[in-house]
């Protein structure tokens, strides 16, 4: 357990882009009511690449419609001290009337940016997520797998000049890569990290695969499901790959199966 | 008595048409054009044909069901004047005009119907009520507060058609998937740009039906303000022919003249929504054609 | 080509199927229907009819009411000249009988102050009532007479709009039955120009008239007397309690139409108009050639069988009254 | 004369009343009726009041423009005499007859020509057609062909319906995405439950959307088809009385029935649709509200 | 390559639930015409559990919607000598106005099961996938990998009694664990492997996860991309799993970049 942080130390730092605290999430009323989230405490540094993982339903994709701005919190409060942060959905939600291309240059054109320089980031994001020949499909013409590249080729739009051309510091990911083989998964998380370096934006990434989390995140948030909470925190600087996956997941089995059992 | 073959001519060829449909290969625009215009062209044969025998073994007085011969000639003989032309200008630019304009007031009417929870409890029932109002209840009163002139015409019109592609657009705007909207905001979409870019286009499919009711909306008022208000100032459109026919109880001159406004709906129907529609549910990967 | 079928009833003599069941009576809430309306309010119809259920059905323009004729869903009724002639011609003389006349005058050319002569007319707009209608007929044929057609322009507009755009000052000259003549004097200041009636001999000519429905008379011709017996009763009171009369029709009125008369108004429309049992059939001959003058019809309507006046004159006769000259048989 | 008190009651409790609204409290089912009721009604009060002035201020003259307090008379003295009831009646549950009917006919009808391409090409065209031929038209003819009864009347008011649910069902169901008929298909679905476990609901949101446009035509159709034909048989409805007030040119009679039918498309609106929509759309997590 | 099967050697058998041969797909006319599948040779015996592995984009789900009967192929044949399939899309695709109840009891409804089994079974179904509480929420109350339960509860239904009450004899599975976290993917693939050893039904399964396709399937088979062909099969119970792993995975890595540099 040598790498596990203090669960509340990150809230301490000042200067968090995000910072969650005591934050409380109910959906629905009266008998219908389910506490989703209860008194999440979570704050990311400028530039930090955080990984958010946790049972199937336990509140991620929750967590950043909070920080995106999307839901509000029941109680609790999130101060966000940064421009609007680009968001990729965990569904693709592309816009089914425009083609790929124009898809991932919505957020270029809705910054202001020109034509010219719109259509030639376009064409260098489709070539990234591997999609240089599928631009001017419509989503229905596209597999599963695509759908979701293109979704990440317009959130990289987004971070990289969607705010009146220039880079977000805030990236939020909703399990990016659920849909695609390894390979390709391989190469556009090596993307991904370029992107994270050359920018420097703070991530907060959503996935199921603690591997993955343990190869791209600098501290991995474990949450709890019925209610969500923040079990733990670990370092991934701290730890050798290799052990933090195994102690990560053993922690996750006992997270579930304590909630299996209430 | 009756002419057998006048019926089976037809009959023949629409089982031979109904064969040609249904050939499986895709033969693109050309088929497709050929079985838009033929299939509904053959269906009115059919009707046409059944008429005819109906007329033929006058089951009713000529005067209850004239025959298609003389229908025909009624149309003939304002097409051989060129009559028909100038009733069919004065009532469709007339239509489409009031069309376009309906068009502009309803579509922000729509989005601020659809968008602004007050907006949509104050005056969304009020639109409904609108939009059950007959136009032949407001002709009179347009008529007295405009005058007998094309302004009483376009506010019966646009009383018909406003609340209607509006509502269509409210429906269009509803089922819009949540999460478009909410990409839009993500994306960094003002109030404007998310009208314009996710919630127009989006709503699309359903406005487009919006505005197919909304012009019949308007057609249909149109021909009733035509028929109730006449004037020389007005000009003479379909809606005038159809009332002279309906003051002279000449019923040939009637049906020529429902037939006139039918066709004129017929043809807007094939010539611009068909193609619309087509258009948008296929980029869209929807539909059943 | 088409099976020629003929219905019983028009093939020849159809035994008498006694008194119908019911009778449906068609009108206009309108003074030049006078005497239907004091009928039903006075109930001279029921009281004739006896167990046959009077269905009184109204109407505002001539056209439906003879659609509802054709339609079969008329027995019979008042209703205009003009009309009257349309449906004949129109059922090749088949679906209906003229059987007796209601009201003779009560039309006249109405415009606003500054108008003094028909030559001013010119260059103008007048209107009636509705495209071939009695009025209608009326103006195109004296237009074409003075010889004003063609620098006359003819509309058609509902009375009550027309009324309407009179007041403000969008219609200058209409050619109107009553009452709407009466108001447009009355309560919007217009002249008369002409009155209908100093263009017939006599000042006769038929405005309202009851019409049959050819099968409803021969299978119930007992009904028709009836109903001819309650029309002669309604005149002859009216002739008798003229104040009464005008009373009873605005009382019918206000029950129609949810509103009365003025006082004025009613006057003044009551003494244009004559109630008369006797169609005038000697006026028809003359009016289906002004419907080819007026450019309503091609040629003028083959009157042979129009009117049948034998019930009327029976039912006079037993009242010991002159019968009517039936000229066209 | 201007009556500044009347005027500014109703403008006070506007804006209390739009103040009360904006309070962020969801106090569910009661709070959102009162706004559903409440909001309509106080933009009624501000048009109304809109009219007041105007008339206070005797831009025209009272028969073009009569007194608000007029046309309020003549409200009461019909629902004094009780009157009133009777022609709601006559004509609302004539119109709900023939509306159901339209729905019988026409849903059937539209999955056809949804799902049967040889259908929609050789039909689709002419219900389009029909849809804009205008009520006043085909009322001469019924009453020709159906006689002066109800069967006239429902002919008129299905031939406005029918066609406007046909293709409200149709727009639905091309609205469809394809996914759901694919999965109804691999549940094991015929033809039959497809319809009805898969097209009809999905379509629910945009037939909805036609239902409405088909009850205002029903409606209007109703109207026009009783300013029209008047008889015994068919009772005395508010089609009637606008007839009447209209044959007077009384223009605060035509104003009266104009708001008659006007509240009752609102109250249809209201107390039908509104709801059911809400159900619908909330169902699924659509919806503005 | 000792567990490599001849690419045809299943197709030669003669008692096949499905046979491919010489399947070509081709979507869209003329220029923008695009050839998913080529030549593809495919037969699944009964009783028989294959993985199907490609790069995303290569035409997986193609194939079992042609399988399926829901697209029919441009050129060759396919012969199903079975009842109808039990298939699970790529997308959980429920159906919206329905609980997640409802949703999982549409098939045994379109199956005419009576009411109260139907009602047994479906419980028994959403607690199998852990959503036990949960079969009252609309599609739109569940998160993403609830939802995916929620249809794989559905297919699940239907290949138990979807065929008037009795099992198919094929289960079609397009990606069914892809948004669930690696706890509740262990439990299901254990639950699938159950059911399917329980009804001896055949299984074509679709996955990214080759360590998924190893311990899962019988087969595994490879597609390459642009256009579609089988590349390779292997037969899982001649090689230990963790070296079939590593094989198969450097056998994809060299089909995606053969095809990158394509
Ligand atoms: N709109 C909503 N209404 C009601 N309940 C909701 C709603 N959205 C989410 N929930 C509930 O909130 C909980 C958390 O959902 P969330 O989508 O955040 O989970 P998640 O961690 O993203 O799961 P997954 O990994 O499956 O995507 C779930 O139990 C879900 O049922
Ligand atoms: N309706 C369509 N119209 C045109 N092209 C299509 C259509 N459906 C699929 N394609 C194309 O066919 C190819 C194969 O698609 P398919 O969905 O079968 O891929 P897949 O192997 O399932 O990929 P993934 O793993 O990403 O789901 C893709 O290149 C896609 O663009
Ligand atoms: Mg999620
Ligand atoms: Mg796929």
């Amino acid at each position: 357990m040598t790498a596990t942080l203090a669960a509340t130390s990150a809230a301490t730092e000042t200067d968090a882009v995000v910072r969650m605290s005591g934050v409380r999430k109910v959906f629905g009323h009266g008998p219908r009511a389910v506490t989703a989230l209860d008194g999440i405490d979570l704050a990311v540094a400028p530039g930090e690449f955080v990984c958010l993982l946790g049972a199937s339903g336990c509140g991620k994709t929750t967590v950043l419609n909070m920080i995106a701005g999307l839901d509000r919190p029941s109680s609790g409060d999130i101060e966000l001290t940064t421009t609007r942060p680009a968001v990729m959905f965990q569904e693709a939600a592309l816009m089914p009337w425009l083609t790929a291309a124009r898809n991932v240059e919505l957020p270029l054109r809705l910054a202001g940016v020109k034509r010219t320089e719109r259509r030639a980031r376009t064409l260098e994001l489709l070539d990234l997520v591997r999609l240089g020949g599928a631009g001017d499909k419509r989503p229905h013409e596209l597999s599963g797998g695509m759908r979701q590249r293109v979704a990440l080729a317009r959130a990289l739009a987004s971070a990289l000049q969607g705010n009146n051309g220039e880079a977000s510091s805030l990236l939020l990911m909703d399990e990016p890569f659920s849909a695609l083989d390894a390979i390709t998964r391989d190469v556009l998380q090596g993307e991904l990290l370029r992107v994270w370096e050359a920018t420097g934006t703070a991530v907060v990434f959503v996935t199921h695969d603690v591997r993955e989390a343990v190869r791209l995140g600098q501290r991995v948030v474990l949450l709890s499901s019925k209610p969500g909470r923040v079990v733990q925190q670990w370092s991934v600087a701290d730890a050798p790959e290799a052990e933090l996956t195994e102690e990560i997941n053993g922690r996750l089995r006992e997270v579930i199966s304590s909630h299996a059992a209430a | 008595m009756p002419r057998p073959d006048t019926v089976a001519a037809p009959a023949d060829s629409v089982g031979a048409g109904l064969d040609a449909l249904d050939t499986p290969v895709a033969a693109g625009r050309q088929r497709r054009l050929l079985r838009a215009v033929v299939a509904p062209v053959i269906a009115l044969t059919l009707v046409v044909a059944v008429w005819q025998f109906l007329w033929s073994r006058a089951y009713w007085p000529e005067y209850q069901l004239p025959a298609p011969l003389d229908v025909w000639r009624q149309i003939t003989r304002i097409v051989g004047t060129g009559e028909v032309w100038e009733f069919l200008w004065v009532s469709v630019h007339r239509a489409v005009i009031g069309f376009l304009i309906s068009l502009a007031v309803a579509t922000p009417l729509g989005l601020l119907l659809a968008k602004v929870p007050l907006v949509r409890a104050a005056i969304g029932p009020l639109i409904s009520g609108l939009q059950s109002l007959p136009s032949v209840a407001w002709v009179p009163a347009a008529v007295l507060w405009f005058g007998l002139n094309d302004a009483a015409i376009y506010t019966v019109v646009l009383l018909g058609a406003v609340p209607s592609i509006a509502n269509g657009l409210v429906a269009g705007i509803d089922q819009i998937p949540p999460i478009l909207p909410r990409v839009g905001k993500v994306l960094g979409a003002g109030r404007f740009d998310t009208a314009r870019h996710i919630l127009l286009p989006a709503a699309l499919p359903g406005y487009l039906a919006g505005l197919k009711q909304g012009w019949a909306f308007s057609w249909r008022s149109l021909m009733a303000a035509e028929l109730i208000a006449t004037s020389p100032a007005l000009g003479f459109g379909l809606g005038q022919y159809l009332h002279n026919a309906m003051a002279l109880s000449d019923m040939s001159m009637v049906i020529a003249g429902i037939l006139l406004i039918f066709f004129v709906g017929v043809g807007i129907e094939l010539l611009v929504f068909r193609p619309l529609e087509r258009a948008v549910l296929r980029s869209r990967g929807l539909g059943a054609l | 080509t088409r099976v020629q079928r003929t219905e019983a009833w028009e093939r020849g003599p159809v035994p008498d199927r006694g008194p119908a069941a019911e009778l449906r009576l068609g009108f206009f809430p309108n003074v030049t229907h006078a005497s239907a309306l004091i009928g039903l309010e006075k109930g001279f119809f029921a009281d004739e009819l006896g167990a046959t259920t009077l269905v009184p059905t109204k109407f505002t323009d001539g056209a439906t009411e003879v659609s509802a004729f054709l339609g079969g869903s008329l027995d019979a009724g008042f209703i205009g000249s003009g009309p009257a002639l349309n449906a004949f011609a129109k059922s090749d003389g088949r679906a209906v009988r003229l059987v007796a006349g209601a009201t003779s005058g009560g039309a006249q050319l109405v415009t606003t102050p500054d108008i003094d002569s028909p030559d001013d007319l010119a260059g103008r707009v007048v209107v009636t009532p509705a495209l071939g209608n009695t009025q209608d007929i009326a103006l195109k044929t004296w237009l074409a007479e003075t010889g004003l057609d063609g620098r006359v322009e003819v509309t058609n507009r509902d009375p009550a709009q027309t009324f309407a755009a009179f007041t403000k000052g969008e219609v200058q000259a209409a050619w109107l039955p009553e009452p709407w003549a009466s108001r447009l004097v009355l309560d919007a200041g217009a002249r008369v120009l002409l009155d209908e009636a100093a263009l017939w001999p006599g000042g006769r000519f038929p405005t309202t008239v009851l019409l049959v429905r050819a099968q409803f008379l021969a299978e119930h011709p007992q009904t028709v007397r009836a109903l001819l017996r309650g029309l002669l009763a309604a005149e002859s009171w009216a002739a008798e309690h003229p104040a009464e009369a005008r009373t009873a029709v605005n009382d019918q009125l206000a029950e129609l139409t949810g509103k009365p008369l003025s006082r004025p108004v009613i006057e003044r429309a009551f003494a244009g108009i004559q109630l008369s049992h006797d169609p005038i059939v000697t006026a028809f001959p003359e009016l289906a050639r002004d419907a080819v003058t007026a450019g309503i019809a091609l040629r003028p309507v083959d009157l042979a069988g129009f009117a049948d006046l034998t019930a009327l004159n029976t039912e006079l006769a037993a009242l010991g009254r002159p019968a009517v000259r039936d000229a066209l048989n």
